[in-house]
């Protein structure tokens, strides 16, 4: 597909989207930050603006025939060229929509949940970069500025993790997010390099069409599994799956927008973007599929012993992005597309709902929120359980689509032993999910007090505080509803308006879904939600595995144990003492030896004169005798 | 005659100023301020004489004397030496009061017996100059009041110059016998034919040793320390300066006589050049006392100077001449600092120089100006002149001795730096009073950062009198 | 006896003795005796070449002559410094005059 | 010497003898000034060999020099070493025992520099000029210090001077400020 | 060549006189000792921007060319004149000069002597970026060099005696291989001329330019903190005080770096062909050493001191690669970092003056205290991890992809320290400015916004060339375009 130039509208409005966050930061950063009010309106209509923009073109280019491109050379060093520009196809202004949407309906809620705090103009500000970063990323036309965007999104997620940096966990969250996604990225930028140096063109439009054809199939692998690095790190894939769960030191709408919407998706959204490239080579796809499939069921298992309400959502989400990565790895781009969109809606939804309860009852653990009357505010309440639903796979919301259509996906694939396991996974979100909403319907008097506060003010800030943080659950309450319905009219536009080849349709899949959903249900049902239960899940009868899973299968103990005992424990003493000793000890050495040399040459000159003379006449005689000798 | 008297003029001044010394020398007792002032009215003559006298070309006493810009240049070096030295001994502090017209005296008697000396161009002529101006220097040692160590010194000077002329004498004599001749210009004609004898060119290198005794070179090194500690501070200034100059001359008129075509006295300067400079800098290092660790600096200078003089070219030479003007400028600048700073004239560790920054800023900074010059630190002189001195040596292909005097350069540094700590950085034990400094001190401070700076950078006049006065003797 | 070798190894027989002597010597004034004696040597040494090989007789006697008289200017100014130091130190040893070193 | 003798005692074994008992006081001579501790048996060593090389130059054809040699050394230098002796008193001075190794160092280095030496003298090949005058008389002497040599003539009049000068104050006066206790 | 104004002899004599009025200036007239080295920063930085921007990029070449004969026996010339390669130092040179200068605004100590020395070293700075003629290049090498030493000794902190010493032995050290290699390539040209831009034209024997690069790798490469070369540089650091430390880790260490590029690579391109597989290790080896090191310093000035290490090897591998696109990442890095590492040290420097310690552990919780200094920590320590749209992210990227090519191997060693470095930038910036505040110096006053002015002058450096790269890389490559050309 060849593309085409913007004509103005479309100019002006993406750069509008790109650029507006980007003024608002400036601003809100260097300018306006004391006072509080002005900044955070800066920043909402520098992020509505943009969303009105995304809405605009999404509708505008319905039926696109061409993808629109926009370039010019940021920077010319050297043979490499980096672009800054704008491609708009179908899945970007799908992706668009996504990022802009959540990331206002956060903005607008973060004026309630941030109420009071000191830093919130610098939270506004830190929120403006991110939006910047990630609409860039999502428009980037080329690999290397998506790179660019992928770093600063970064930053921005740090940045946000670690604002309230005067927490320990939270700064050392937020380092640990960065170290983690830096590992990863290291794999993604040696796959550009490959592709650079191998293909000498890096956007997005000429890897899809070329890079099957100009590369030798090792070297598309190759460059595939390593640009893939970058999204296990970026979508906190096995092995680098433990810093989204720390990443909830944040506040909560950061992890409503960063760490559940978008940003971790943004991983998901690179392999859709090179879809045909990673299509290039099977062995890479195969690849996206085990590690989607090992993440998913990892992180159920985590979230089914959390305590901490945001926990149970950043394992689900770890999750939940596993499960699009094996949509895509089967072959699904729909799938995981789908799958990515409604999962924005409601996980975003989830997120903020919790954010909500945290803030009012100043905890985190669910079992103490629940006996402190959460069922009392009814918006999240009710927020919290369609959205729950949506994620279980119930019908007929979203999550129950898109969740079909990645299973469907997986059951083209010749070995069945991946829709069993996606079925699992199913069978296991519904149970921590559910597990969740029993405990906070029916709370139980006998629990012992327990968690901890993210939200140190939390308390009550009145009427309007309370109601500018519901409005956006509603709105994404109606979304997670109504974006079931819209997935056929979605497939066709990311199919370019042409007509769907009929895919098999199995209708022994959504009743195996449905039977493993209320399975997993039931279960919780049993355990939880009936009256009299002890709202003890099974697994604390297991303490294996109990201990396991709440310990995130010691991976995080790996982690650890790696840092201490390897990276400072080995390299960096040893570099340390070797540089102290021998590097720098040897310089000094050496120095004292020439002074010990100096010393003992003074010593020659003892005061007594005819040793002296000796050695004048000694010198001028052997002087002479050398002459005679050569 | 008058055309010879033109010829003759910078001797004839400092004669004249030696006669007029002795004169004031006689009465019993004699206003040491008066005689201060006729040496220093007499020697700014002798400067006058040699600027006058520098482009004089001719033979005098039959040959046995050349008058060219090489024996000019050097005159004039010698004259302004004398002059500056007399400069700093306004307080002779460090010499009996009764004996003070007789330090001029002898400070004058040597220059002029080292103002012959580079103009002989007669073996024994060149022995007796060199005599004559050792004599006083064996005199001027032991002249210093109130300590022991200076006639100690004065003893070891002593012998250890005779043994040295005794070698060198033992080499003329082998000279003669191949050559037949004590005329430089015979035996210019003659040796390079003879070069290749053993009794020629051990006869050479011994002559030479007189010169390394002088310029203070390995092996003859061995007095300087003991000298610049023993002797009084203005004396020492006088020998670390005017009578390296002379030896400079010397090793370059002798060498010269073989028109480079010795391998092997090639590879023992080398030898001696390399040694100077080891030995002079690590033993400078372990010093406490700050004129015997310039007495060690002054040995590994002689092994640059070396550097120049053993590549027998022009270029080596003149870059050797420069190298002896940067060093005597320098090495003043540092002395006028200690004599100025030992009011007393007391001898000075290096601790005693804590909190000169304080006491006297001025001469703080014509200290470290000097001491970096001599480390050889661009943009000053002492730069230029190491500079020019390695181009030399690699033109030469001498590659691995460049760097070895790279090396030492560095090496070097470590002691000036103790000095610039102990000047800049070390607070007194406990506060001592500035030190007054008198406007002529000031201007010659002034002079001298100008002087060591300005010649650094921009060496192209003097460079180019020196490569003009090489070509009169090569 | 007339060969200029002999006069040679007598000269430098001569000079080696007083080098024996200056290095062994620890008396002051012994260390100059055994100057004068390499002096000599080095007369000798101008003489025998003046008389075997020189074109110009004179020109050897003339250095020998010089060398004198430098030697005894030296021989004074020598001993007086000796004498001055014994005054200091009351010795002429030469290992007692020992405390400029390092 | 009789015609007699001649005929027994040839002038070339006379000479021969004469040329014997000249390096014979020379060695003998130089070997007493440098091997006794006693001082003063240096000094008489040191006019012996001085009379020994006297000889030795007149061998070597110049009587004047031998004159000259006698008169400066033993005339003048000796006799400024006894008056130093004398003035320095060091006979009863108690001279410690000589440390051995020097005296061995000592021979050895003079020992490498004969042995290099004599290499040297003998690996030359020494060239006669080749055209010689035969001029020895003193009148020669006389001129050559009047033309050729004037400067060197009037130079050492003032070394001379100056070291005279010199060793009047070095002698007379150094030292005079500090005397050792018990001094007059 | 073209006889307008000279500016590049402007830019030098600025200091110069400057540094002349200062002598002159009475000892306690602080005040106008400040305003008079200010003022000459301040022309210079005036100048270099307009050379900046005047400068031709299409012509290229050297420009606003000044040369005359200096010594014409010897064939020394004053010859300045401006590239692509000089110019962004240049440039470099100003701003750390002139904010450096107002860093040091609040001395009291000795503040004449302090700011002669600083002017002087400065005037060597330019001086070796300025000048094309080799006997001058080493000049105001050394010049630069020297002052150094009473700077850290008489205004220093830790061990400053011993850092200093060091640091100046060292230094002084490398040159002791430059002064030969320069003479070497005198003579082995056979031209007998120092001026540079000649003896490279007329290109060196290829068997001499072995032995020459390596003398200049190594005398050079000392400088520019070239492992296992370094240890002088942390050490130095952390005794220096605050300006020194910027100027020194901000610009001296980039004359070492620049004379490899403009002596040994222009000179020896034939020697950098057979050294650079060693010269490529020794700078990864940097790299990841550097940043192993740093994780386990706990004072903050060494760990910067560390991070230049890294970073420096950063730019040796750059040149190493031999390629347009290494030595323009090389170059521009050193543009990146010097302004990056000034702005650390001009941070640790206003953190240390209030707390009177640069212990990571005694501090803490500094981002609530000084807001100020700690953003312009952040942010230079972000910079230094290589975050995009930073300055230092397109030259590292450059690097990168040079050093992948080249050697890859090496070139994925030093993307893996890019990880390391960014867990111990981090982990600094986690343990000093974030956590619990120390109680100790919750007092301590935050930079006023007069001194925060020239740290702001720093970040907006780096932001602006970290949005518009295209500013110094267009430049740069028409330097670097025609060097690579001589390796063909």
């Amino acid at each position: 597909m060849t593309p085409v130039a913007p004509n103005g509208g479309e100019l002006s409005l993406a750069l509008l989207a790109m650029g507006l966050p980007l003024l608002s930061f400036f601003l809100v950063f260097f300018v306006t930050r004391p006072r509080v009010t002005l900044s955070c309106a800066v920043s909402l209509v520098c992020s509505g603006l943009p969303l009105l923009a995304a809405i605009w073109l999404l509708a505008g280019h319905w039926r696109m025939e061409a993808p629109i491109l926009w370039e010019l050379t940021w920077m010319r060093g050297g043979g490499v060229a980096v672009t800054f520009g704008f491609l708009l196809d179908p899945l970007s202004l799908l992706m668009l929509c996504i990022v802009t949407g959540v990331s206002f309906l956060v903005q607008v809620y973060s004026l309630g949940y941030m109420a009071g705090d000191p830093g919130k103009a610098k939270y506004y500000a830190f929120l403006s970069l991110f939006a910047w970063s990630m609409i860039s990323l999502v428009l980037a036309s080329g690999l290397m500025q998506l790179y660019i965007f992928w770093e600063l999104v970064g930053l921005s997620s740090y940045l946000l993790i670690g604002f309230w940096h005067h927490k320990f966990s939270a700064s050392q969250a937020g380092k640990k997010a960065f170290v983690m996604t830096r590992l990863g990225d290291l794999g993604f930028f040696l796959g550009i390099i490959v592709l650079l140096l191998n293909l000498g063109d890096l956007s997005i439009l000429g890897l899809n069409q070329q890079a099957a054809t100009r590369l030798t199939p090792g070297l598309l692998t190759a460059s595939a599994l390593l640009i893939f690095c970058g999204v296990v790190g970026k979508s906190a894939q096995f092995p680098l799956l433990t810093w989204l769960p720390d990443a909830m030191e944040g506040p909560t709408p950061v992890s409503a927008l960063l760490h559940s919407a978008t940003m971790v998706a943004a991983g998901v959204y690179l392999v859709s973007r090179l879809f045909p490239f990673f299509q290039g080579s099977p062995q890479a796809l195969g690849w996206v599929l085990v590690i989607g499939t090992v993440t998913m069921l990892l992180s159920s298992t985590m979230a089914m012993v959390a305590s901490d309400i945001k926990q149970v959502w950043a394992y689900s989400t770890v999750s939940q992005l596993g499960f699009m990565f094996m949509g895509l790895g089967a072959g699904g781009y729909f799938a995981g597309v789908y799958h990515l969109t409604t999962h924005a809606a409601f996980k975003a939804l989830l997120f903020l709902c919790s954010g909500v309860f945290i803030h009012h009852y100043a905890t985190n653990d669910f079992f103490v929120m629940a006996r402190s009357g959460a069922r009392s505010l009814k918006v999240p309440m009710l927020s919290l359980t369609v959205a729950g639903a949506a994620l279980s796979g119930v019908w007929p919301l979203a999550g129950f689509f898109s969740k079909e259509t990645v299973l469907s996906a997986l059951a083209e694939l010749p070995n069945p032993a991946w829709l069993w396991l996606g079925l699992l996974g199913a069978g296991l979100t519904a149970y921590y999910t559910f597990r969740l909403l029993f405990v906070m319907w029916r709370p139980r008097r006998t629990q012992p007090p327990a968690g901890h506060a993210e939200h140190g003010e939390g308390g009550h800030h009145g009427a309007a505080v309370y109601w500018v943080m519901a409005a956006p659950l509603l709105v994404l309450a109606v979304l997670t509803a109504l974006l079931g319905a819209a997935g056929p009219a979605l497939e066709s536009f990311l199919a370019w308006g042409r007509p769907l080849p009929p895919g098999a349709h199995h209708g022994w899949l959504v009743a195996a879904s449905v039977v493993v959903v209320a399975a997993g249900a039931g279960l919780a049902w049993l355990e939880f939600g009936r009256a009299g239960a002890a709202q003890q899940g099974f697994l604390s009868r297991i303490p294996g595995l109990w201990n396991l899973f709440a310990n995130r299968w010691y991976l995080d103990w790996l982690y650890r144990w790696l840092l201490d005992h390897v990276v400072y424990g080995l390299f960096s003493r040893l570099f340390t003492l070797n540089d102290r000793r021998v590097v720098d000890g040897g310089i000094d050495g050496f120095c004292r030896a020439t002074l010990g040399a100096g010393w003992l040459l003074s010593l020659l000159q003892s005061g007594l004169l005819q040793y002296n003379l000796f050695t004048m006449v000694l010198v001028m005689a052997l002087v002479g005798l050398y002459f005679l000798l050569v | 005659m008058a055309g010879d008297l033109m010829l003759f003029l910078p001797e004839a001044a400092c004669l004249l100023m030696a006669l007029t010394l002795f004169g004031l020398s006689l009465p019993k007792h004699q206003d040491q301020r008066r005689v201060h002032s006729w040496a220093m009215g007499l020697s700014l003559l002798m400067v006058a004489a040699g600027l006058a006298g520098l482009f004089q070309e001719g033979h005098l006493f039959f040959e046995a004397y050349r008058v060219d810009l090489f024996s000019q240049f050097f005159k004039l070096l010698l004259a302004v030496a004398l002059l500056l030295v007399l400069g700093i001994c306004r307080q002779l502090t460090g010499v009996e009061e009764r004996y003070q017209p007789e330090f001029f005296l002898f400070l004058t008697t040597c220059t002029l017996g080292m103002m012959l000396m580079v103009s002989a161009v007669e073996l024994m002529t060149l022995y007796v100059a060199l005599e004559l101006s050792s004599f006083s220097l064996y005199i001027l040692v032991p002249l210093r009041s109130g300590d022991n160590i200076d006639v100690e010194a004065g003893v070891k000077y002593l012998f250890i110059g005779i043994t040295a002329s005794c070698l060198m004498l033992f080499g003329m004599s082998y000279i003669f016998g191949a050559v037949h001749s004590t005329y430089l210009a015979r035996i210019a004609d003659t040796l390079p034919l003879w070069i290749h004898q053993p009794g020629a060119v051990i006869g050479l290198l011994l002559t030479l040793s007189g010169f390394f005794f002088k310029l203070a070179a390995f092996p003859f090194h061995f007095w300087a320390p003991d000298v610049y500690q023993g002797a009084a501070n203005q004396v020492t200034t006088y020998i670390a300066t005017a009578s390296k100059a002379a030896a400079v001359a010397l090793l370059i008129r002798l060498t010269a006589l073989s028109a480079g075509t010795s391998l092997y006295l090639l590879d023992v300067l080398m030898v001696l050049c390399v040694a100077s400079m080891t030995l002079g800098n690590l033993a400078a290092m372990v010093q406490s006392d700050l004129k015997r660790m310039l007495a060690y600096s002054s040995v590994a200078h002689a092994g640059y100077a070396l550097m120049g003089v053993l590549t027998m070219t022009r270029l080596g030479y003149s870059s050797a001449m420069f190298y002896t003007l940067a060093y005597m400028v320098m090495n003043f600048a540092a002395f006028m600092v200690v004599v100025k700073v030992a009011s007393q004239g007391q001898d000075l560790k290096i601790s005693d120089l804590a909190g000169l920054h304080r006491r006297a800023p001025l001469l703080a900074l014509t200290l470290m100006l000097a001491l970096f010059s001599l480390a050889g630190i661009p943009p000053t002189v002492g730069f230029t002149g190491k500079f020019l001195v390695f181009a030399a040596a690699m033109r030469d292909g001498h590659f691995w001795l460049v760097l070895v005097g790279m090396i030492n350069a560095t090496l070097s540094l470590y002691y000036y730096l103790m000095v610039i700590k102990a000047a800049y950085l070390t607070e007194p034990a406990e506060p001592q009073e500035s030190l007054a400094i008198t406007g002529p001190t000031r201007a010659l401070n002034y002079a001298l950062i100008a002087a060591m700076v300005a010649l650094g950078l921009f060496p192209r006049q003097v460079l180019e009198l020196t490569e003009k006065a090489v070509r009169n003797i090569f | 006896m007339n060969s200029l070798h002999t006069y040679l190894f007598i000269a430098l027989v001569l000079f080696c003795i007083g080098l024996f002597g200056l290095l062994k010597r620890r008396s002051l004034i012994g260390m100059l005796i055994s100057v004068e004696l390499m002096l000599n040597a080095v007369g000798l040494n101008f003489m025998a070449f003046n008389r075997f090989l020189a074109p110009d007789p004179a020109v050897g006697q003339v250095a020998v002559l010089f060398i004198m008289g430098i030697a005894a200017a030296e021989a004074a100014i020598a001993l007086s410094l000796i004498l001055a130091l014994f005054r200091k130190i009351r010795s002429i040893n030469v290992e007692q005059a020992r405390q400029l070193k390092g | 010497m009789t015609p007699v003798m001649g005929q027994y005692i040839r002038p070339e074994a006379v000479a021969w003898a004469a040329f014997i008992l000249v390096v014979g006081l020379t060695f003998a001579g130089a070997l007493i000034a440098v091997l006794p501790r006693n001082i003063i048996y240096n000094v008489f060593g040191l006019a012996t060999c001085i009379l020994g090389v006297a000889g030795l130059f007149i061998f070597l054809g110049s009587e004047f020099l031998a004159m000259m040699e006698i008169l400066i050394y033993i005339g003048a230098i000796s006799i400024a070493i006894v008056f130093a002796i004398m003035l320095s008193q060091p006979m009863h001075v108690r001279i410690p025992p000589a440390w051995r190794p020097k005296l061995y160092l000592s021979f050895a280095v003079s020992a490498v520099v004969f042995v290099s030496f004599s290499v040297i003298v003998l690996r030359t090949p020494w060239a006669v000029a080749l055209e010689r005058s035969q001029d020895w008389t003193v009148k020669r002497l006389g001129e050559l210090f009047l033309t050729r040599y004037e400067l060197l003539f009037e130079l050492i009049s003032l070394a001379l001077l100056v070291a005279i000068i010199g060793a009047i104050i070095t002698a007379a006066a150094l030292g005079g400020g500090r005397k050792p206790e018990g001094e007059p | 060549m073209n006889p307008g104004f000279p500016y590049l002899s402007a830019i030098l004599l600025a200091p110069a006189l400057g540094l002349l009025v200062i002598l002159l200036l009475p000892h306690d007239n602080r005040r106008a000792v400040r305003w008079v080295s200010l003022i000459s920063a301040g022309v210079c930085l005036i100048l270099s921007i307009y050379i900046y921007a005047a400068y031709d990029r299409a012509a290229a070449g050297l420009q606003f060319v000044e040369r005359a004969s200096w010594v014409p026996s010897l064939g020394i010339f004053y010859y300045l004149a401006v590239d692509g390669i000089n110019l962004p130092m240049v440039l470099l040179t100003s701003i750390v000069f002139f904010t450096g200068v107002w860093t040091m605004w609040d001395l009291q100590h000795r503040v004449k002597e302090f700011f002669a020395l600083m002017l002087l070293m400065v005037v060597g700075v330019y001086g070796v970026f300025l000048s094309l003629d080799l006997f001058f290049l080493f000049v105001w090498y050394d010049v630069s060099l020297f002052p150094m030493y009473p700077l850290i000794a008489i205004w220093g902190s830790t061990r400053k005696e011993y850092g200093a010493l060091k640091l100046t032995l060292y230094l002084l050290a490398g040159s002791a291989l430059v002064l030969p290699g320069i003479l070497y390539v005198y003579f082995q040209s056979g031209l007998f001329t120092f001026d540079l831009v000649q003896i490279a034209q007329a290109g060196l024997p290829v068997e001499a330019q072995y032995l020459g690069f390596f003398l200049f790798l190594f005398g050079f490469g000392v400088l520019a903190g070239l492992w296992p070369f370094h240890t002088w540089s942390p050490v130095g650091h952390v005794a220096a005080p605050t300006a020194v430390s910027m100027i020194h880790a901000g610009v001296l260490m980039k004359l070492g770096a620049y004379g490899v590029l403009r002596v040994g690579m222009f000179l020896c391109p034939q020697g950098l062909a057979d050294w650079s597989p060693l010269f490529a290790l020794l700078a990864t080896v940097g790299i990841v050493y550097g940043a192993f090191v740093g994780l386990a310093q706990t004072d903050l000035k060494y760990v910067i001191g560390y991070s230049s290490v890294s970073h420096m090897g950063l730019v040796s591998l750059g040149l190493a690669t031999m390629s347009v696109g290494g030595i323009s990442g090389a170059v521009f890095q050193m543009f990146a970092h010097g302004v990056m590492t000034a702005l650390f040290f001009s941070s640790v420097g206003h953190i240390y003056d209030r707390t009177h310690t640069k212990l990571i552990p005694d501090l803490g919780g500094m981002a609530k205290v000084m807001p100020r200094a700690s953003f312009f920590f952040i942010l230079a320590a972000l910079a230094g991890i290589g975050v995009p749209c930073l300055a230092s992210f397109w030259a590292e990227l450059l690097v990168f992809i040079a050093g992948y090519q080249a050697y890859p191997l090496l070139g994925v060693c030093a993307v893996l320290g890019l990880v390391i470095s960014a867990l111990f930038m981090l982990r600094v910036v986690q343990k000093t400015f974030y956590g619990e505040k120390n109680e100790r110096f919750a007092a301590a006053p935050d930079m006023t916004p007069a001194m925060a002015l020239p740290r702001a002058l720093l970040a907006g450096t780096i932001l602006l060339f970290g949005l518009l790269p295209r500013l110094a890389l267009d430049l740069i490559d028409t330097g670097v375009a025609p060097l690579v050309g001589m390796f063909k």
